[in-house]
């Protein structure tokens, strides 16, 4: 049975200078400001200890209020799992940090929250649409999607 | 002297007759070789996620049938399993068997198409794939007796499945189950024995172990790299833990493991489906779920191993009848991420050939 | 082909030329093509020779009739068991799917149309070369079926091109697109391609 | 130098007529068993694919080519706006007239036909490779990339697959001793297929790869190249590469019906008929393996032509030279026996260093 890690366990073995980057801790999550994202992920994949090698998928929210991203991450080698949530109030320019140089599986993902959703990841090799047309107008699973038609 | 030549840009597909269905592949050639390729997503784009948010959960059922349309059961029983983790809903021991039943059933089938269509892309015309609908026929009849469709089900449901097995199921499945075997290794001696089909597969597309984690492979396309992950070993769902079966991998990570795998796959499949009627207890198979169904609000991701990979279901639920969040973890999709690490440099013939061994289907990766 | 004079487009430049195309086709496309059979009504005039001749094509249009390949999404698993030896469509000599539109008389449209595809199967259709016919297949193929009014699907294919024979269905099973090539053939065989005068 | 045979020559000293009546039949010929290779071969490969295959239109199916070519004939012509026109127009009538050539020679029923040329061999191989230059202007006139790649595979192939195959035909000429296809089958007192067992191994695959078939059907090969050369022909156009791809076949089993497998020769029955049945057992061969084998990639195509075939297409040559000049007095069975050890011995030793090997990046 793969384990879940608690938010609360996974925040204990964070690195001390990381700790500044959690806001906040939930019974299956870890909620972390996504100005230190990547440093977070980047731990996490790298310290022995949990070496979350693998990431399921990433996805987006829009709770309108915010977006929240999720990233399913996934050790092959201890069978443990971990759930990271981030934020992004900006909903003009909503910008992520890409973790594409982390986890290559992220990059169609994060193609496709981009297409979809309208967030953009920095550092993504070949930030475009992946589902829709260019001159798409809007991004569809935004909650104030409307279709031009 | 060295002759001058010229790249040229050449559009496979999006209507190619083996991109198996609408997917483009643009590549720079230099003579027979690719230089450079960019996968071009989205011509089945049909905005099932935006969609699923307007209807009720119950509604989105047939939804997933149409996402990978190959395997109907496998994404219905991920879906149901993501919503009863979200309300907290059990399911009847009897339709748990019947949902592991039809599964397994369903990977046969999906990997009857993905070797029958392997064949087909390395040029051998059409023999082999005609050979394997034959049998993948067999497995559709027992479906239509089940729940009268042949290609997408709709049978799986929140709390169970729709209906009991009929009486003439069993034997029927019993019989194919003998016969089964004998159908996949004499197709594989047929197929495994020719010296082209190993000239053409043995060291082709390969995907390396590392590079295949990274990339979030799953399914035969990372076991064949030679990691041992299967989600019905590492996070065992429904009663999977109750089989005793071995999860094939293979070594090189080329297109010959890969076709390896999926041979070895459906023997372990077989393994299951009999300890499984053996198992098979009596009793009701849908638990008794509110016709205005509303989960409380929260979130749940539950995910299988469907035949063409890891497929995830995440679920936000705002405490409507409607999901506020529908996500798929397409498996394919994601395979689809080392595409391009796995063509560049091989020529054109290659190309095809890899791409047919990561086996997709355009439904679940456009959505 | 002339060499030397090749430019190598970049995908941003593709991509850019795809997105205009589909909003154009968008635009153009608003309104449903009326089916063509219109013409079946018709009184034609035609003496006896023209009668033999026309019967003598139709029998050989509708007796070798190849699809072309055109599949997008789940019912090509269906025409493909139609194609298959249960059902088999080789009996009506229908088992050689050309690749290429321009040897292909039958359009089979198996699955959703969306709007970013909807182009290219514009184009396959005019590729075809004449006579050819369109079967829609499946709900999708129809109306749009279950996904009607997302963002991306086009609400039958009718809205692309002229539809001959429509099959319901989702997926429609073998029998019944088997039954849908019968209705085909009849159409084909009233076909008058030699006329006299039209009245 | 042209001989004609005295019991053809129905009215002595009237060239032309005799060339017109022959040639039409010949044509006839050609065409009736066109028609009925591609409704046998559907039918076979239903067979081979667990279905029937064309039965609907007529008797077992038996017009079924009748309706294919009257509905391709009526088709829309269409010809691409950017291609070379002229080269477009001219591609079938280049691929499809040297294959009709070619059945000058081939002695149906006693005597050649038409001609009985004394170097008949020289001849169909000179003809052979005129039908690649038209799948070439195809490929090229068509402006079309996928056809340009499968006009390219097809040169290549043909260069590489001429030599082993001329080579494995002098085989036959060193014993019969006569480059006259006639002269060939009357020293057939036994079939050479006995005699030259590598010999017809060689041919036969070949054959197949200047016929473009399974395996090598990369000039057209449906998964990679859609159509290949014949993309953007439709109507009579395809019609004529259609009838070309059949003619083909025909031809190289006739071809093969003449050198191994001793023509027309045969007891019982009438030989016009012997050659058909052999012509169409041949065919039959084709047709299986077309519909059992995977096709080869480009690179391993060459490298079976150059290092599977040639090399063993000299040995063959050197073997039969050494036969005929030292064993002449030999009776057949020992011959016989002897050549099959010898093909089974080569083809084991070469499978075991020759390995078509699928890592070669070619970068």
């Amino acid at each position: 049975m793969t384990l879940a890690l608690a938010g609360s366990e996974a925040a204990a073995r964070l690195d001390k200078s990381l700790a500044a980057g959690i806001a906040g801790l939930n019974p299956d999550s870890l909620l972390v400001k996504s100005e230190f994202l990547f440093d977070i992920a980047a731990f996490l994949k790298d310290e022995p200890g949990l070496n979350f090698n693998y990431l399921v998928h990433i996805t987006a929210i829009d709770y309108c209020d915010y977006f929240e991203l999720v990233y399913h991450l996934v050790s092959l080698k201890h069978n443990h799992s971990l759930v990271i949530k981030t934020r992004c109030t900006d909903r003009k320019t909503p910008t992520i940090p890409s973790v594409v140089s982390l986890w290559r599986g992220a990059e169609l993902q994060e193609r496709e929250i981009f297409d979809l959703m309208g967030i953009n990841f920095e550092g993504h090799p070949n930030m475009k649409r992946i589902f829709l047309w260019e001159g798409f107008q809007g991004h569809p699973l935004r909650k104030d999607f409307t279709d031009g038609s | 002297m060295a002759l001058k030549t010229e790249l040229f840009v050449i559009n496979l597909g999006p209507l190619h007759p083996s991109t198996h269905g609408v997917f483009r592949m643009l590549a720079t050639m230099d003579g027979e070789v690719i230089v450079e390729l960019e996968p071009v997503f989205g011509y089945l784009h049909r905005g099932i996620e935006k969609l699923a948010e307007n209807r009720t959960y119950k509604q989105n059922i047939p939804f997933t049938d149409r996402m990978d349309y190959i395997a109907s059961m496998s994404n219905e029983l991920s879906y149901v399993m993501a919503v009863e983790k979200l309300a907290g809903i059990q399911v009847p021991e009897r339709a748990e068997y019947l949902r592991v039943i039809m599964a397994e059933l369903q990977r046969i089938a999906s990997h009857l198409i993905a070797v029958g269509s392997l064949a087909n892309d390395l040029g051998a015309f059409q023999t082999p794939f005609l050979y394997m609908f034959r049998e993948r026929e067999r497995i559709l009849d027992l479906f239509d007796m089940v729940c009268g469709q042949r290609l997408l089900y709709n049978y799986m449901r929140f709390g169970g499945v729709s209906h009991d097995i009929p009486d003439e199921f069993l034997p029927a499945l019993k019989k194919l189950l003998k016969h089964f075997p004998g159908f996949i290794a004499e197709y594989d001696q047929l197929l495994a024995d020719n010296e082209i089909l190993l000239a053409r597969t043995k060291g082709i597309g390969v995907l390396p172990k590392k590079l295949a984690i990274s990339s979030s492979a799953s399914g035969p396309v990372l076991r064949a790299s030679g990691v041992k992950w299967d989600i019905r070993k590492a996070d065992p769902y429904s009663v999977y833990d109750r089989f005793d079966f071995d999860i094939p991998t293979g070594s090189a990570g080329d297109c010959y493991d890969r076709y390896r795998v999926r041979i070895a796959e459906m023997y372990q499949s077989i393994r299951i489906l009999n300890q499984a009627i053996e198992q098979l207890p009596s009793g009701n198979v849908l638990n008794k779920v509110p016709l205005r169904f509303r989960p409380p609000v929260g979130e749940a991701f539950a995910h299988i191993e469907a035949p063409k990979g890891e497929l995830g279901f995440y679920i936000v639920s705002d405490g409507s009848e409607k999901p506020y969040r529908f996500h798929v973890r397409s498996s394919i999709l994601i395979n689809l991420t080392a595409l391009r690490d796995m063509i560049i440099g091989w020529k054109l013939a290659d190309a095809i050939v890899t791409f047919g061994s990561i086996d997709i289907c355009l439904g679940e990766v456009d959505r | 082909m002339e060499v030397g004079k090749g430019h190598v487009y970049s995908g941003a430049e593709l991509d850019i030329h795809e997105g205009k195309m589909i909003e154009e086709l968008k635009e153009r496309s608003r309104d449903i093509i009326p089916d063509p059979d219109s013409w079946l009504t018709d009184e034609l005039r035609q003496n006896i020779l023209l009668t033999t001749v026309d019967a003598a094509l139709n029998w050989a249009r509708r007796t070798a009739i190849w699809p072309v390949i055109s599949f997008p999404a789940c019912c090509a698993f269906e025409f493909m068991g139609a194609a298959a030896s249960r059902f088999d469509i080789s009996r009506f000599g229908m088992e050689i799917v050309r690749a290429s539109p321009r040897q292909a008389d039958l359009m089979i449209t198996a699955g959703t149309l969306t709007w970013k595809m909807a182009p290219q199967i514009k184009r396959l259709y005019d590729q075809m070369a004449e006579p050819k016919w369109v079967i829609a297949m499946g709900a999708c193929g129809i109306s749009g079926g279950v996904f009607k009014g997302s963002y991306s699907v086009v609400p039958g294919y009718n809205h692309i091109v002229p539809v001959d024979v429509y099959v319901p269905g989702c997926p429609p099973r073998p029998e019944a697109l088997l039954y849908g090539i019968q209705m085909l053939r009849e159409k084909i065989k009233r076909r008058k391609s030699f006329v006299e005068e039209k009245k | 130098m042209m001989q004609f045979a005295p019991q053809e020559l129905l009215w002595s000293g009237n060239f032309w007529l005799h060339l017109l009546l022959f040639a039409g039949m010949i044509i006839t010929f050609i065409l009736l068993m066109v028609m009925f290779f591609i409704w046998y071969e559907r039918r076979l490969i239903g067979r081979f694919q667990v279905r029937l295959g064309p039965n609907r239109a007529g008797p077992f199916g038996l017009l079924q080519p009748v309706a294919d070519v009257l509905k391709i004939l009526t088709k829309e012509d269409i010809v691409p706006s950017k291609g070379d026109k002229i080269v477009f127009w001219l591609a079938p009538i280049i691929a499809l007239a040297p294959v009709f050539m070619m059945f000058a020679v081939i002695p149906l029923q006693g005597n050649a036909l038409l001609v009985d040329l004394n170097i008949g061999i020289l001849y169909i191989i000179a003809v052979s490779s005129v039908a690649s230059i038209g799948i070439f202007m195809a490929g090229w006139g068509s402006y079309n990339k996928y056809s340009l790649i499968g006009a390219m595979r097809d040169v290549a192939q043909l260069i590489s697959y001429e030599i082993p195959l001329v080579l494995s035909i002098v085989g036959v000429v060193l014993i019969a001793g006569s480059l006259s296809l006639n002269d060939i089958v009357e020293a057939q007192t036994v079939p050479f297929i006995l005699l030259q067992p590598l010999g017809f191994l060689i041919f036969f695959i070949g054959s197949l790869a200047e016929i473009n078939r399974t395996p090598f059907d990369l000039v057209e090969a449906d998964s990679e190249i859609v159509a290949g050369y014949n993309i953007e022909y439709s109507g009579m156009k395809f019609a004529t590469f259609f009838l070309m791809e059949y003619a083909e076949a025909l031809t190289s089993s006739a071809i093969i019906t003449t050198l191994f497998l001793g023509g027309w020769k045969g007891p019982f029955l009438p030989p016009f008929l012997w050659f058909i049945i052999k012509v169409i057992a041949v065919f039959s061969l084709i047709v299986w393996v077309r519909s059992t084998i995977p096709r080869f990639r480009i690179d391993q195509v060459m490298a079976f032509a150059w290092k599977f075939l040639l090399p063993l297409a000299l040995i063959n040559l050197l073997l039969t030279s050494m036969q005929v000049v030292f064993f002449q007095e030999a009776s057949s069975l020992v011959i016989i026996i002897s050549s099959l050890v010898i093909m089974a011995a080569l083809i084991l030793i070469w499978s075991k260093f020759f390995r078509l090997g699928g890592n070669s990046t070619g970068l």
